[in-house]
C-alpha cells in the first residue's frame, strides 16, 4: 500500500452499537445492511462457533443492523453530538 | 411364489450373534457417516443390519449420536439399545450416556485427542483421531473414519476392505471426491490398533 | 467540553419479547418480521390491549417469547380462531402469525372466508416459499424456478402448477380493508414492512374489516442458500411474483 | 317459570343460552341445522354471536377462539361435520379448553366417534346423551358447567328424533355451584405484562412463565381424564333388582327400551334396564352392578355395535352379552329405520331370552 | 435381490410399489414427511403419480378419486393429519374403496384412532402394525392385497422409529395369490352405455342399474366388516406354553418387549409375550387362548392406555390385565421418549409380578 | 305437395341422462344446467370416455340419472377427487359438478389449490347463492341484499360479510386456463353457457390446465319467490354481482 | 337453588295416565297445524306433552303425519308410538299404515268425506270434515280443524276452549286473520259428536 | 273486440313440440321463454296438481322451451318446410 500502515486518521462518530456476539449466528446479514460499512465478521469465532460482526469506527446510529438481525443481538446508541475519533488508516 | 400369512406366527428364539456399537460425537465429527459405513459393509458381508441415527441440536454443536447393530440372522435388537457390545467415542460430550447403555466388559474405541483422563472401562482402545487426522492426514473431517479404520480392526465386526467399500457407497455424490483420503483414513486408523484385539465373531470372516 | 452523551435508539429486544434466544436457523427472516410486529403493537400503544393466534410453523418457537396473550392454533387455523377472539372481545386487537404453509397450503379457506367475511382482525402472513419447518419442502406460494427440497432443480409449472399470490388474491375480496406486502430483505424494507404493519393495525382500530400484512422471509436452509445471499435470492426469485406494495387501502 | 311446547333443536339452544353460552359457530346439517338456526335466531337477543361459519372446520375454530378468551362457547354439526373436527377436538382437550359441541347423530352409528375420539392422542371428552328433551334441557346446562370444572370439552349427544320432536318443557336456568374463576384466559390483559399468557395444546408456557412441557402436559391431561372417569359417570337404572334380564340402551333408543321393558313387565317378563346418561365415562359400576346375577344382558343400540365393547367391559364375562340392536335409517340416511319402534324391540327382547313372542 | 440398507420411510414406499400402488398424495408432517419424499422420488420412475398435495385434506381426496379408477393407490399422514381425514375414511370405507394409509404416528397414541375410526358411523379399517422394517415390507404389501380382496381400506401403522431407522432388507414383491378384477371402477368405459358406473358411499346405483339402498348398503358393509373380522386377525406369540405372565404389545414397542421378555427369560421370569399384527381385527382368539391360565397379563402401549380395552375384551375376566405402558415422548412430541428402552421395560414387566428388580 | 316431414331437433332427455324424473323443485334451475353439462359432452364426442365427480347439494341426486361414470364426493371435495381420477386416466375428461356451498364455502380451499395447480379437470359450479339442500341458508356467493333463509331481510354485508366473487378469484390464477361464467336465466343465457361449457371441455382436451364453468341458476324456494320470477330475481341480486361473461380464455 | 345430579338414577314407573294420538292426512290438510293445536292446547292446561311431526314427499302429494302424547305427568312414551290411544284420520292414503299402531279399541275420528267405505274398527266416529268445511263453512282450508272439533269433543282430551287458544298461539303472524275461520271450524266439528262419548280422562277437568 | 270471435286466420308453423305434462312441475319457465308466445299454461292440473303448459300455433321448434325446462318435459320438432294452420281468431 502507499499509505504505510499505522497512519492516524479522524473519523466522526454519531453512534455506537453493543453487539451480542456469543447470540450472533454468524449469518452476515448486517453487514451488508450498515450503510457507512462499519460492520466487519470477526475472524474469531464465539462459543456456539460462529463468526460475529465488529464494529468500525463511523457508526451514524442508524439502527440498520438492528431492523435485519435475525437474532436480536444489536443495541444502538446515538451520540447527543457527534464526536470525533482517531482510527489506524485501514 | 404364493405366500400365505398363517394368523399366529410363533416366534422361536433364534441362536443369532449380535454385536451393538454405540457411536457418539458432536456435529461436524462425521458420526453419522460412520455409522453407515459400519452398517453397509456389514450387508455387504451379508449380514443382518440395523440403523438408527439420532442427531439433535446439531446447530449448536449438540451431540450426535447412532446405534448398528450386526447379526448374523435377522436382528432382535429393537433400534434403541440398553446393553451395547461395543461403542465409538468421538467426544466426551455424551460419554456419561453412551456408557450408561453399555455391558460391563464393552469394547470402547475412544477418541484420545479429545479426552484429558484416561476412560475408565474394562476394555478401552484409545485412539488419537483428531490428532492423527490433523496432523498425520492433513484431514480434519477424517476423524470418525479413522476410529472406524481402528475399530473395524480391533473387532474385525466388519473387513476393512469391506468398510472402505461401503464408505463409497455412503458417499454422496457431490462427496464422492473425499473417497480417496477417507479410505486412508480407515486404514491408518486400522494401523493404530492391534487387528482383532477384541474379536467380534467367533470366527472372524476371512 | 463535556463528555457527548449517549441515547439509546434501539433496544436489544423490542418491548414484547421475553427473550431474544430462539433455535431458528442462521439468516432466517422471521425474527426479524416478528420484530416489526412487536414493535408495531407497542408503538400503537396496543401492547397491554392485544392477543395473537399463532399458527404453525418454524415462527411457533416465538409462542414462549412473545409477551403477548397468545392462543396456539392449529396448522391452517388461526384465522378462525381469531375470528372467535375477536367476536367475544371486540374491543382488543387481535392478530394471527402465519407461514405460507399454514396460510396458503393448509389454511388458504380459513383466510379467504375471513377475509370476505370482512372480520375485523389482522393476519401477519411470514412468505418464505417454503415449509420451513419439516425441512424446505415447496408451498403454494414457491415461485416457479425456486429452488425447495421438492424442486430442488427450481419449481416447474408444468409438474407443480403455479404459485398463488395470496396477498393479491386477498385484496380482491371485498371484506379487506387492507393488504400490503413487505419484506425483510433489507433495512429500508424493513421500514415500509413497519409502515404498512401500522396502517393494518390501525385499519383494524378503525373497525373497517380484514387487514393483511405479507411479509417476505428468507429461508436460507429451505432455499439451499448461504445466509448471506438470502436477501438477494428473495428478491430474485419470490419478489419478482409476490411483488411488493401496498395492495389495498381502504 | 311455566312450560312451553318447545322442539329439541330449540329447546338445546335455550338451554345453552340459560347456562350463559354466549358464542356458537356452526355449518348447515342434517339433523343438526335447526340447532344452528336456533342459536343464530337466540344469541344477538342476549348479546352473544352465533356465526354461520363457512364450514366446520371454521365453525369449530372459531368456538376454538371464544373459548380461549374465557366465553362459554359451543359448535356442533352431524357425524360427518364431526368428523372434520377431530384434529381440533383432539387438540383442543389438550389446550384444556371447556368446549361444548352437539352431535345431532343420524341413527346412533357415532359411539365410538364420541367415546374413543375419532382424533389422535389419548383424549377423551365427556359425553351426555339425553334421552329426550326434557333431559336435553338438563343435560345441556350441565355440559356447560362439567366443561368448566374440568376445563373439557363435553359433547351433547342428540339425533334426529331429539331435534325434530316437541315438548312441554321449563327452560329455566340451573345452578350446579360456582366454578373456579378463569384465570387462564388469553383475554389481551397481561400482554405486556412480562406474565402474558398461552393457550396451547402443547403444554408449553412462556419463557417467564414456563409450562410443564409436553410429556408431562400429557401426562397431566390423561391423569385428569382418570379423575373425570372416576367420578363423573351417571346412569339410570329401572325394574333392576329382580330382573332376570338385563337391556342396555342410551340416548333415544333408550326411552323406546324404557318403555319396551314397562310393556314386558306388564307381560310378566322379568326385565330390567340401565340407561348410561354419560356415555364417556362410561357408568362400567352401575352396569357391572346392575348386570350381577342377571342370565343374559342385552345391548340396544342403533348401529353395527358399539356401545356393547363397554358393556362387555364392565360386565366381563359375569354374564353373557349380546347385541340386539342394529342398523336402521330411513333412505335418506338422517332419519328414523324400523327397528325404533317399541313392539320391536319388545320383540328383540322375549327373542333374545327365549320368549315366544 | 440381495439385501440393501433401508430407511423404513423409503422401504415402505419401495415396498408399496412393489406391491403396484402407482398414487400416492400426501402432506409433510414428521415423522410422515420422509414416506412422502420417497414415493415423490420413486413413483414417477415406475410410470406412477406422486402429489405433493396441498393439505391433508386434499391427499386423501386425491386418493379417493385415484382408487376410483381401479389404480392401487395410498396416502398417509401422522395423527394430527389422518384426524383431518376422518369423515373421508369413515365415507370412503362405506364406498368400499381400497385405500392403503400410512400412520406414521407420534408415540403410539392412536390407537383408538386407528381401530374405532375416528369417523362416524360404523366403518373400520384392516389396522397393520409392523414392528420393524422387515415386516414393514411384508405388511405394506399385504396391505394392497387386503385392501383389493375386501375392498375396504387398510391401515399400516408405524412411528417415528419405524420411518427413522434403517435395515438390511430385500424388498421384493410378494405374491399373495389374484385378486378379483376391478369391474366396479369408474373409468369412463361404460359412459354413455346405459349402464354406467357410480362409486359411491350411499349405495345408491344408477337408475338403470340400481344399489341396494343406504340401510342395506351400511349392512352389507358392516356384514363384511364382520367377516373380516373373523378371518384376518393376525399375531405373533413367544414363549407362551409354560409362561406364568403374559405382555401383550404391538408395532415398535413390541420389538423392545419381545427383547425384554428373552433378557427376563434369562433371568429365570417365566414370562411370555402376544404381539398383534393386526390391530382390528384384534386377535381376541390368540390373545384369549395365550393369557388362558396366566396369573397375569401386562400391556405395554406408549399412550394412556388404549388396546388394553382390547385386551380385557379378549381375556374376559379370565386373568388379571393391567397396563404397564404410559405416555413417553421426546419434547418435540414426535420423538421417543424413555419408556422405549428394553431394560425399563424389563423393569416394569418385573415390578408388575412382583419380582424385585 | 307431399306431406311436410318432421325432424326431431331436440330430444327430450340428453343423451346422457338414464331419466329426466327428479324431486327437484319446480322452477329450479340444476336440471337445465345439467342439460347444458350433458349436451356438450354428448356434442364433443366424448361421451365414452368421461368421468364426472359429484359433490354434495340438491343436485347430488343426478348421480343416479346421469348415465356417466361418476365418483360420488364428499361435500366440498370433489377437485381433489377429479385430481386423483385425472391423474391416473389422463386421456379421459374428467369434470366436477358442485354447487356453491360445496365450492365456494366447504371446498374452497380445493377448487383453488386445484386451478393454482394447473390441474387439467373442467369444474362446473351450479351457483345459485344458497344450500339449497338444507333449506335455503346463506351461501359464500350470496350477494348483499340477497334473501336466503339466514338472510331474510337480504344479505347485510355488516353483519354477513361480502361474497366471494369465485369465477373471478379463480381466473386470477395462473393455473387456470378458462374461466366462464353464464346462467340458466333464459334460453339465449343458456345457448351462451353452452358455449362457455364447450370451450371449457375444449381446453380440457387441449390439455391447458385448469377450467372452470360458473352457471348462476334459480333457486326459487330458498330465494323464497314465486318459480316465474326466478330468472328475473336472479337478474336483479346474484347476476349483478356474479356478472356473467368469459373470465379468462387462454 | 343448586342441583346436584346423583350418579345414579332409579326409574320408578309412574302412575301417569298418557294419551297418544295419531294424525294422518296428505299434504295440504292442515294435519301439522291440528296436531300442534292439540299439543299446545294441553301444555295450556299443563299437561305433559311430546309432539312429532313427519312429513314426507309433500311436493308430490304425499302423506304428512303427527303423534301427539298427552299425559298428566312426564311423558313416558318415545316419539314414535306403536300401540296408540286414538287417531284423527283425515285421508285414506296412511289409514292401513295407522291402523296398525292403534290400540284395539282406539279411538279413530274419520273424515269420513274422503272415505269410501265405513272405516272398520271398534270406536269410530265419523266426522264428514271435508264435506262440512267445503259446504258448511266455504272453507276448504278448514279440513283439520273440523276434526279436531270434533276429537276434543267427543274425547275431552284437552277443552274445546284451549283447542280455540292453542290455535291462535299456532298460527303463524301472517296467517293470522285465519284465526276466526279457523276457530269457527273447530267449533263446528265439535257439534258433530255427542260430547265425551269417548272420554280420555278418568275425571275429566270442567 | 272488432273482429268477431270465430273467424279463422292462417298462421305460418314452421315446428312442434311434444309435452310431457305429466312430467311438468309447472314453474311456468317456460311460458316467457318462447319467442313467439305460443306456449300458456293449461288451466286443468296434471296428476300431481301442477298446471302445465299448451302449445298454440307458430311454434318455430326454436327449442327454447327445451332448453329452459327444469323438468325434461319438451321434446322438439321441424317441419322441413314451413305449413299453413288455420286458426280461431284469439
Ligand atoms: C395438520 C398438520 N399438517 C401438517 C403439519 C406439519 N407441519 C408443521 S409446520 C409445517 C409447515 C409450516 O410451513 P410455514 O407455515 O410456511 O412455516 P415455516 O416453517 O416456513 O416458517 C407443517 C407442514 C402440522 N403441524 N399439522
Ligand atoms: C361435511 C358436510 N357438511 C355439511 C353437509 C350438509 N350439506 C349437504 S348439501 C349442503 C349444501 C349444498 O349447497 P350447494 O352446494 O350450494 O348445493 P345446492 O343445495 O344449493 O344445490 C350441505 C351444507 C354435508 N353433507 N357434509
Ligand atoms: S447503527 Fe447503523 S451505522 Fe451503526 S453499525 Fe448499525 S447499521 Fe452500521
Ligand atoms: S445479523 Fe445478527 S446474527 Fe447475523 S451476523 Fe449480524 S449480528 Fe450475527
Ligand atoms: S427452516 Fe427456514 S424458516 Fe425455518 S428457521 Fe430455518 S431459515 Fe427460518
Ligand atoms: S332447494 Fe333450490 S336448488 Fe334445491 S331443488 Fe329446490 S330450487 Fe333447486
Ligand atoms: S320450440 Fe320454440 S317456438 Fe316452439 S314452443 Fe318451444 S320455445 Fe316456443
Ligand atoms: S318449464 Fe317445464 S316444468 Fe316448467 S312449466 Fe314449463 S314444461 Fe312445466
Ligand atoms: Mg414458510
Ligand atoms: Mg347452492
Amino acid at each position: 500500500m502507499a499509505h504505510g500502515a499505522g497512519v492516524s486518521e479522524t473519523v466522526l462518530v454519531r453512534g455506537t452499537v453493543r453487539i451480542d456476539t456469543e447470540a450472533c449466528k454468524g449469518c452476515d446479514l448486517c453487514i451488508p445492511a450498515c450503510p457507512p460499512e462499519v460492520l466487519v465478521m470477526s475472524t474469531d469465532v464465539n462459543q456456539t462457533g460462529y463468526r460475529y460482526p465488529e464494529l468500525l469506527a463511523g457508526c451514524t446510529g442508524c439502527r440498520a443492523c438492528l431492523d435485519v438481525c435475525p437474532d436480536f443481538c444489536f443495541e444502538v446508541f446515538k451520540y447527543d453530538r457527534p464526536i470525533e475519533v482517531a482510527v489506524e488508516r485501514r | 411364489m404364493k405366500r400365505v400369512l398363517p394368523p399366529t406366527l410363533s416366534y422361536r428364539m433364534g441362536q443369532t450373534t449380535e454385536r451393538e456399537a454405540l457411536l457418539t460425537g458432536i456435529g461436524g465429527q462425521g458420526v453419522q457417516l460412520a455409522a453407515e459405513v459400519i452398517a453397509r459393509a456389514a450387508v455387504l458381508e451379508g449380514r443382518d443390519v440395523l440403523l438408527f441415527g439420532v442427531y439433535s441440536g446439531v446447530m449448536r454443536g449438540g451431540s450426535s449420536d447412532a446405534t448398528v447393530v450386526v447379526a448374523d440372522g435377522p436382528v432382535q435388537a429393537p433400534p434403541i439399545i440398553s446393553r451395547a457390545w461395543s461403542a465409538i467415542v468421538l467426544h466426551p460430550l455424551s460419554w456419561e450416556a453412551v456408557r450408561a447403555r453399555l455391558v460391563s466388559d464393552a469394547v470402547v474405541v475412544v477418541n484420545s485427542s479429545l479426552f484429558d483422563d484416561r476412560v475408565d472401562a474394562d476394555r478401552v482402545y484409545e485412539v488419537p483421531a483428531t490428532r492423527v487426522a490433523t496432523e498425520k492426514l492433513d484431514n480434519p473431517m477424517a476423524v470418525s473414519m479413522v476410529a472406524v479404520g481402528a475399530y473395524v480392526a480391533l473387532t474385525g465386526l466388519v473387513a476393512l476392505d469391506s468398510a472402505v467399500a461401503a464408505m463409497e457407497e455412503s458417499l454422496p455424490s457431490y462427496r464422492r471426491h473425499h473417497a480417496e483420503a477417507n479410505a486412508a483414513a480407515l486404514r491408518t486408523g486400522a494401523e493404530l490398533v492391534d487387528a482383532l484385539a477384541a474379536p467380534a465373531w467367533p470366527t472372524v470372516p476371512a | 467540553m463535556n463528555e457527548p452523551v449517549l441515547h439509546r435508539v434501539g433496544d436489544k429486544l423490542p418491548l414484547l419479547l421475553q427473550s431474544g434466544e430462539h433455535d431458528l436457523c442462521p439468516g432466517c427472516g422471521e425474527p426479524v418480521a416478528l420484530r416489526i410486529l412487536l414493535e408495531t403493537i407497542a408503538e400503537l400503544g396496543m401492547a397491554a390491549s392485544t392477543v395473537g393466534v399463532v399458527g404453525i410453523g418454524c415462527y411457533t418457537v416465538f409462542s414462549r417469547t412473545l409477551d403477548v396473550d397468545l392462543v396456539q392454533a392449529l396448522h391452517g387455523r388461526a384465522p378462525s380462531v381469531a375470528t372467535g377472539v375477536k367476536r367475544m372481545l371486540p374491543d382488543k386487537t387481535v392478530f394471527t402469525l402465519q407461514g405460507d404453509g399454514d396460510m396458503v397450503n393448509e389454511g388458504l379457506q380459513e383466510v379467504l372466508h375471513t377475509a370476505a367475511r370482512g372480520e375485523n382482525v389482522t393476519c401477519v402472513l411470514l412468505n418464505n416459499g417454503v415449509f420451513g419447518e419439516t425441512g424446505g419442502h415447496m408451498t403454494a406460494t414457491s415461485v416457479i424456478g425456486q429452488r425447495t427440497k421438492t424442486s430442488l432443480e427450481g419449481r416447474d409449472a408444468d409438474y407443480h402448477g403455479y404459485p398463488i399470490v395470496i396477498g393479491d388474491l386477498i385484496a380482491r375480496l371485498e371484506g379487506a380493508a387492507y393488504v400490503g406486502r413487505g419484506s425483510v430483505q433489507s433495512a429500508g424494507a424493513v421500514a415500509r414492512t413497519k409502515r404498512m404493519m401500522r396502517k393494518a393495525f390501525e385499519t383494524q382500530r378503525a373497525a373497517k374489516g380484514f387487514s393483511l400484512v405479507e411479509v417476505l422471509t428468507m429461508c436460507p436452509t429451505g432455499w439451499f442458500v448461504p445466509t448471506a445471499e438470502g436477501p438477494s435470492y428473495m428478491g430474485e426469485t419470490l419478489a419478482q411474483v409476490h411483488m411488493m406494495g401496498e395492495l389495498k387501502a381502504r | 317459570m311455566s312450560k312451553r311446547l318447545v322442539e329439541g333443536s330449540e329447546a338445546i339452544a335455550d338451554a345453552a343460552i340459560a347456562a350463559g353460552c354466549r358464542f356458537f359457530a356452526g355449518y348447515p346439517m342434517t339433523p343438526f341445522t335447526e340447532v344452528l338456526e336456533n342459536f343464530a335466531k337466540k344469541l344477538p337477543a342476549v348479546g352473544g354471536v352465533c356465526v354461520n361459519a363457512e364450514s366446520e372446520l371454521e365453525a369449530v375454530g372459531m368456538a376454538w377462539g371464544a373459548l380461549a378468551t374465557g366465553a362459554r362457547a359451543a359448535t356442533g354439526s352431524t357425524g360427518q361435520g364431526l368428523s372434520l373436527m377431530q384434529e381440533s377436538f383432539s387438540e383442543i382437550t389438550l389446550a384444556e379448553l371447556p368446549l361444548v359441541a352437539f352431535n345431532m347423530a343420524r341413527g346412533q352409528g357415532d359411539y365410538f366417534q364420541s367415546t374413543r375420539g375419532g382424533g389422535h392422542g389419548d383424549y377423551r371428552h365427556i359425553v351426555l346423551a339425553p334421552m329426550d328433551i326434557t333431559e336435553a334441557v338438563e343435560l345441556t346446562q350441565l355440559a356447560f358447567h362439567l366443561a368448566d370444572v374440568w376445563r373439557n370439552p363435553v359433547l351433547v349427544q342428540g339425533d334426529y328424533l331429539l331435534a325434530h320432536t316437541a315438548e312441554a318443557v321449563d327452560v329455566a336456568p340451573i345452578d350446579f355451584g360456582p366454578v373456579a374463576p378463569k384465570d387462564w384466559a388469553a383475554d389481551g390483559t397481561m400482554s405486556g405484562t412480562g406474565q402474558s399468557r398461552i393457550i396451547s395444546p402443547l403444554g408449553i408456557g412462556k419463557r417467564n412463565t414456563p409450562g410443564p412441557g409436553m410429556e408431562a402436559h400429557m401426562q397431566a391431561v390423561a391423569d385428569k381424564l382418570a379423575r373425570i372417569a372416576a367420578g363423573e359417570a351417571r346412569a339410570e337404572t329401572g325394574f333392576v333388582d329382580d330382573a332376570e334380564h338385563l337391556v342396555v340402551a342410551f340416548g333415544t333408543p333408550a326411552k323406546f327400551v324404557r318403555y319396551a321393558v314397562r310393556v314386558l313387565r306388564e307381560r310378566g317378563l322379568r326385565v330390567g334396564y340401565v340407561r348410561p346418561i354419560t356415555l364417556w365415562p362410561f357408568p362400567t359400576e352401575a352396569v357391572a352392578e346392575a348386570a350381577t346375577g342377571k342370565r343374559s344382558v342385552l345391548v340396544f343400540e342403533i348401529n353395527a355395535g358399539q356401545m356393547v365393547d363397554d358393556v362387555r367391559l364392565a360386565v366381563l364375562g359375569a354374564a353373557p352379552v349380546s347385541s340386539i340392536g342394529g342398523i336402521s335409517t330411513d333412505s335418506s340416511g338422517f332419519g328414523v329405520g324400523a327397528l325404533l319402534d317399541v313392539e320391536v324391540i319388545a320383540g328383540r327382547i322375549e327373542n333374545a331370552v327365549g320368549v315366544a313372542a
